[in-house]
């Protein structure tokens, strides 16, 4: 395992992307990630406001068609290796929101690469939580 | 000499779950103008609905947003009630108020930090998001989910409340009490926040008139307008509690009804354990008659619309909704109009528009290089936040 | 000395400079998650943090001009690795090694980083971050007055001497100057100067959406970003270590290196104290404030210092 | 004597392949002649049976049938989980017709003009039509309400005792 | 009780009032000539004091429905819905918004949703969907709308 990978898997920083057609529960949850019961900085883990910075993209809810353009220009400027994690059933399948009549034809992962995939409607932040460290665990394998 | 700028406020971020576009117009530090634009996140659910069985909907309209997750449900089935005259057990009744709320009382403990986090008091927004966790495991212990309880169903509710779960919530209503002590010690004494929030971004009562406006921000203009009371549905005819009304419409106002509510709230859920019959949770219909129905629910920002029409098949021909922000948001023109910009987060934060926007948003220069921002939305964040520290050395804390 | 010595005394003390400024911002994370009731991250955090920019991708925007994008931030680290270099040389070996103005030299070079930094901002022709460079001028501009007030006032009460190991031995021998009422004030200048120098609230409004977009950063990446992190930890050495210096006559030898150290720690917990206990200040805010206040302070500084020098008075 | 809407559920069989359309677009999707037939279904071609598998299968209780064993299926407590479907010894209740989503006919407002609606006109099978019906009632056609007819082979229960083989 | 509302009502507006349906003692549905709308809906909404809630705009294939929705929340919170039946080849109606300002964003989307023309509205633009995406005349909200 190179010192590169395993630096990343110590300090992953994450930029929050929302791609559109949410309820936002799911980004809700993700900043109930850093509040003090879950505190994810423990794990290095930091909220980034610049894409630039970002280790991987947390993408939640469904692409819509006036955000395609938008989510693919950000995977376009984040720095690789850079990891996207789908978070909940919009972002994984678009769950229900699939046959909105705003809703982009192209799901997310096939508009840009996903790494994984953290289902849940919303997922709780454990689950969100445990979906980062096995991603980052497959990663050192 | 005039310094007109426009501070566009939105249209889009991670925390928003409607995004919206404000364009404050500014004149050197006072607002003269505001056009709103929203639709960023318009997703058609109306149209999505038609798709749906009745039995299906609940899901799809809970995730018209995570906040009032319960809300829309309970609207919605009140509807096709409605629609289709069909009865509801006591014992479900009772249930649907306990879920509604709770999720009153960790929206409003949502609405308390974010608002400290705009006042520069990040430790109040740490403390209530901390005391909002007690409330999301009574509300994963008793419907299995943190957010999206799924247990509305036209004719009942989904799942029962067992007798082990009222003893957990009696067990775990205590810390939030305690809580909403110290809070409502913090808010209502705390001479900053009086001059800080007192007389800022008021609304009359012929202003909320005028936009239909509901929930709390027209209760903290002496308008007490609550649909739990005037139009009873569910439990709240049968339990005892008090509307919250305070007549000053400003910000200080609305605070004041959030944290008042949350005690109202609490007792609410306590006679409803105490006085929730045994019996059927559902009386599980068979059809939905053709017809038209509404229903209306007291969400935490207020009344929650929706209209359904049925032609006796299993899927609504109609479905129409109306979110409380929709008619709240449009009042931030007239509140925000002539306050300066220092308190613009924070009147609409009064709002409780679901948090968004505030968070970015770029000011541009009328003239000169139009792309230029020369001040962002953390710097509004910002600006509230030094006004709130000024008021505390003039005060000495 | 010969030149080898020096070439391999110069790396080393950078490199141990990078390390424990490292460290400093890892207590200065630490002890913003513990006000949140948070627990923080781990101890090696930082490091991580640097080693893995050190292996991405390094991006240049189509707009940026390559060459000033890539260089302003190994310009930044130059300047603070030969700060601390002479600084360190100084303390180290207050009589011996050092020349004459070195004094001057670490002024100058002090500014370069935040120089870099707007380079950087400009060069990458992102309009946030321009206007991220622009605030940081300002703020230079405004923190560079007080600042150099500062160092004459030690200049006064030092009598002229322009070489760091000279005011060290000064001190050690004559007292240090912060035991004087103009010293004292000069160290309140110092702290306001340090807090501004490193980019911290509430003068981070170069920087202002550190939490949302990265302000002058936003469009740095990979080894450019960690490079700038890393001239940032160092500074967070360096500078209070340059006014421990001017001020509290450096560390001295002996019983004087767990004292020395003791006030470094002072100085930083300050810092922490202002970052963790302020709203940040708008830029315009944070102009009046170091070209009114904090001038005022700094003359009213060197006022005294005359008047001590003049009158005899040590405690002026 | 008006016309009326006439389905032959004989040669009604191509259940895969729907060309036919419908234009009551309340529902997307809709096929209102789903519903007709599944009227048609438990009118004439449901045997009655004393025990009803059908509604003894059903998980929700969503079949229910009345004292002549005449079935109704209440659409808001169905799954469409087709187990009645599987249940039932004669296979009457078809594949196509039991289903979660319930379609809607409002037996479009031009059959009362005398014009032929979408269903009839788009029926590649011609299984559906809009004919003048001779009173009375050629054999195998039953009137359903008062504007549409069924052509089908109908089981009429007998009194005659089974004989023994 | 509700009867006597609808009296009133029949008394004060009931040139416009075409027929009255009272569903319960909460629910009210008043079928109203559109041209009457702004008078009917004021009367409710200033001499009654009752609240404006919200409007339904309903494909019903063969004409288009408004149907306005206020709360008489002073007088037992049942709410009223004024039916307005449009034709369906030219939809088109007064509006509100000059006298009620809470209707103002909800006609917007009605007209952008679903087609129908609101007559001296003050500020017709779109409200939710952008123009990039949706061509004028496709009106999402219509049942023949295919995606
Ligand atoms: S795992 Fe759960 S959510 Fe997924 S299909 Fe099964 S029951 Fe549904
Ligand atoms: S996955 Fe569920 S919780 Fe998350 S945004 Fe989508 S609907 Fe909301
Ligand atoms: S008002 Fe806010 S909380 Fe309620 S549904 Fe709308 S976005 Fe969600
Ligand atoms: S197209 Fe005609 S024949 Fe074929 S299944 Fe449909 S109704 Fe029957
Ligand atoms: S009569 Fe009309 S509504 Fe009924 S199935 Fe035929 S086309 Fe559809
Ligand atoms: S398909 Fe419907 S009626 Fe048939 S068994 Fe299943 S639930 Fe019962
Ligand atoms: S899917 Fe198959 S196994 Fe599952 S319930 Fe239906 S018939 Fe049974
Ligand atoms: S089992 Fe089949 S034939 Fe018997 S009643 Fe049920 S559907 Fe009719």
């Amino acid at each position: 395992m190179s010192l590169k990978i395993k630096a990343l898997t110590k300090s992953p920083w994450v930029y929050h992307l929302c791609a559109g057609g949410s309820c936002n529960n799911c980004d809700i949850e993700i900043l109930d990630c850093l509040t003090p019961r879950f505190d994810v900085e423990r794990f290095g883990v930091t909220l980034i406001g610049s894409v630039r910075h970002a280790d991987a993209l947390l993408v939640s809810g469904i692409v819509t068609k006036k955000t395609a353009p938008l989510v693919k220009q950000i995977w376009e400027q984040a720095p690789k290796p850079c990891l996207v994690v789908a978070i909940g059933g919009c972002a994984c399948s678009q769950g229900m929101f699939k046959d909105c009549y705003t809703a982009n034809p192209v799901p997310l992962d096939e508009l840009i690469p996903v790494h994984a995939y953290v289902p849940g409607c919303p997922p709780k932040p454990e689950t969100m939580i445990a979906g980062i460290v096995k991603l980052l665990g497959s990663l050192t394998k | 000499m005039s310094d007109r700028r426009i501070i566009p406020i939105g249209p889009y971020h991670p925390l928003q779950e409607e995004p919206e576009l404000f364009r404050l117009e500014v004149d050197g530090e006072t607002v003269v103008d505001l056009d709103v634009e929203v639709g960023w996140n318009h997703r058609g659910i109306e149209k999505l609905c038609e798709t749906k069985t009745y039995d299906q909907v609940p899901f799809v309209v809970e995730r018209i947003c995570g906040i009032c997750s319960t809300s829309h449900p309970l609207a919605y089935v009140q509807a096709v009630e409605d629609a289709g005259n069909i009865e509801v057990p006591e014992r479900a009744l009772y249930i649907r108020t306990l879920v509604a709320e709770l999720e009153r009382l960790h929206s409003h403990l949502l609405w308390v930090g974010l608002a400290g986090h705009f006042l520069g008091y990040n430790t109040v927004w740490m403390w209530s998001w901390k005391y909002r966790e007690p409330i999301l495991d009574i509300c994963e212990t008793v419907t299995g989910n943190r957010n999206h309880y799924a247990m509305m169903k036209v004719g009942g509710v989904r799942r029962d409340i067992l007798p082990e779960h009222v003893d957990y919530i009696l067990s775990r209503l205590p810390e939030i009490e305690k809580f909403a002590d110290l809070i409502k010690g913090a808010v209502l004494d705390d001479p900053v926040l009086h001059a800080r929030l007192k007389g800022v971004g008021v609304m009359t009562a012929d202003d909320i008139h005028d936009y239909g406006a509901v929930g709390p921000t027209s209760r903290a203009s002496g308008v007490p307008g609550d649909v739990r009371r005037d139009d009873p549905y569910a439990a709240y005819g049968l339990v005892d509690w008090d509307v919250i009304c305070v007549p000053q419409g400003d910000v200080f106002a609305k605070a004041v009804v959030r944290v008042l509510e949350m005690y109202e709230t609490i007792k609410i859920i306590k006679g409803c354990l105490e006085k929730m019959p045994a019996g059927e949770i559902d009386s599980k219909p068979k059809v939905v008659a053709p017809g038209e129905g509404i229903g209306r629910h007291e969400a935490p920002r207020g009344e929650v619309f929706h209209y359904v029409r049925s032609d006796g098949t299993n899927r609504p021909i109609r479905h129409k909704i109306r979110a409380p922000t929709y008619v709240n948001l449009p009042t931030y023109k007239t509140s925000v109009i002539g306050e300066s910009i220092t308190d613009a987060t924070i009147i609409l934060a009064a709002i409780d528009p679901c948090y968004c926007c505030t968070e970015r948003m770029a000011v541009y220069k009328h003239k000169g290089d139009p792309n230029e921002p020369i001040m962002t939305g953390s710097d509004l964040v910002r600006l509230s936040q030094e006004k709130t520290a000024r008021l505390r050395k003039e005060f000495g804390l | 000395m010969n030149i080898l010595v020096l070439v391999v005394l110069f790396f080393v003390i950078s490199a141990g400079t990078a390390v424990v400024g490292l460290l400093t911002t890892w207590i200065d994370r630490k002890v913003t998650a513990r006000v949140q009731y948070r627990l923080g991250p781990p101890w090696f955090q930082p490091f991580a943090d640097v080693v893995k920019l050190l292996g991405k991708e390094t991006i240049v925007p189509h707009a940026a001009s390559k060459a000033a994008f890539l260089i302003s931030p190994l310009i930044g680290l130059a300047g603070v690795s030969l700060v601390s270099f002479i600084i360190w040389l100084a303390i180290f070996d207050p009589t011996g090694s050092g020349f004459i103005g070195d004094l001057i030299v670490v002024i100058y070079l002090l500014i370069l980083p935040a120089l870099a930094m707007i380079f950087g901002g400009l060069a990458s022709a992102n309009p946030l971050a321009s206007v991220g460079a622009s605030r940081e001028m300002k703020l230079a501009l405004a923190y560079e007055l007080p600042f150099i007030l500062m160092i004459v006032v030690v200049l006064i009460k030092s009598g002229g001497t322009l070489s760091l190991g000279g005011l060290i031995s000064a001190q050690q021998s004559g007292g240090v100057y912060v035991a004087s009422i103009s010293g004292l004030l000069a160290l309140v200048v110092a702290i306001l100067c340090t807090q501004a120098k490193l980019g911290q609230v509430p003068f981070d409004a170069a920087e202002a959406e550190t939490e949302l977009t990265g302000g002058i950063l936003i469009e740095y990446s990979g080894t450019p970003l960690a490079v700038f992190k890393l001239t940032r930890a160092m500074l967070y050495l360096t500078v209070p270590m340059f006014t421990v210096v001017l001020l509290c006559g450096g560390i001295g030898s002996g019983w004087g290196i767990p004292l020395g150290i003791l006030k470094y720690v002072g100085l930083l917990v300050a810092v922490v104290l202002i970052r963790n206990t302020n709203p940040r200040l708008r830029i315009e805010h944070a102009v009046k404030f170091f070209w009114g206040h904090v001038t005022a302070i700094a003359i009213i500084a060197v006022a005294l210092a005359v008047l001590g020098n003049r009158l005899g008075i040590g405690w002026l | 004597m008006s016309k009326k809407l006439v389905i032959d559920l004989d040669l009604c069989r191509n259940f895969d392949n729907y060309e036919l359309q419908c234009s009551y677009n309340q529902h997307p999707g809709n096929q209102g002649i789903l519903a007709l037939r599944e009227l048609a279904l438990y009118e004439l071609i449901c045997r009655r049976c004393e025990e009803r598998s059908c509604v003894l299968a059903c998980p929700e209780d969503a079949l229910e049938a009345d004292d002549q064993g005449l079935l109704s299926r209440y659409n808001l407590r169905c799954i469409g989980c087709k187990s009645c479907q599987h249940a039932c010894p004669f296979g009457t209740l078809l594949d196509d017709v039991i289903n979660l989503m319930v379609s809607g006919c409002d037996m479009c407002p031009q059959l009362k003009s005398g014009q032929a609606p979408l269903c009839v006109t788009s029926c590649t099978n011609k299984a559906v039509t809009f004919e003048e019906i001779p009173d009375p009632l050629p054999e195998n056609m039953f009137l359903l309400g008062n504007r549409f007819v069924v052509r089908s082979r109908h089981w009429k229960k007998s009194d005659e005792p089974v004989p023994q083989a | 009780m509700i009867e006597d509302i609808v009296k009133e009502i029949k008394k004060a507006v009931g040139k416009w009032i075409k027929g009255v349906t009272i569903k319960n003692s909460q629910r009210v549905y008043i079928d109203i000539d559109p041209a009457g709308v702004r008078e009917v809906a004021t009367y409710l909404w200033k001499d009654r004091g009752a609240r404006y809630s919200i409007a339904t705009a309903i494909d019903n294939r063969t004409n288009f429905e408004v149907q306005h929705h206020l709360s008489l929340d002073r007088e037992g919170g049942a709410m009223v819905s004024l039916r307005s039946i449009l034709d369906r080849d030219k939809p088109s109606m007064p509006s509100l918004a000059p006298v009620i300002k809470a209707s103002d964003w909800i006609e917007r989307e009605m007209s952008e949703l679903m087609g129908i023309e609101f007559v001296g509205h003050p500020d017709m633009r779109r409200l939710l969907l952008s123009s990039e995406h949706w061509p004028e005349g496709v009106y999402p909200l219509r049942k023949d709308f295919k995606a």
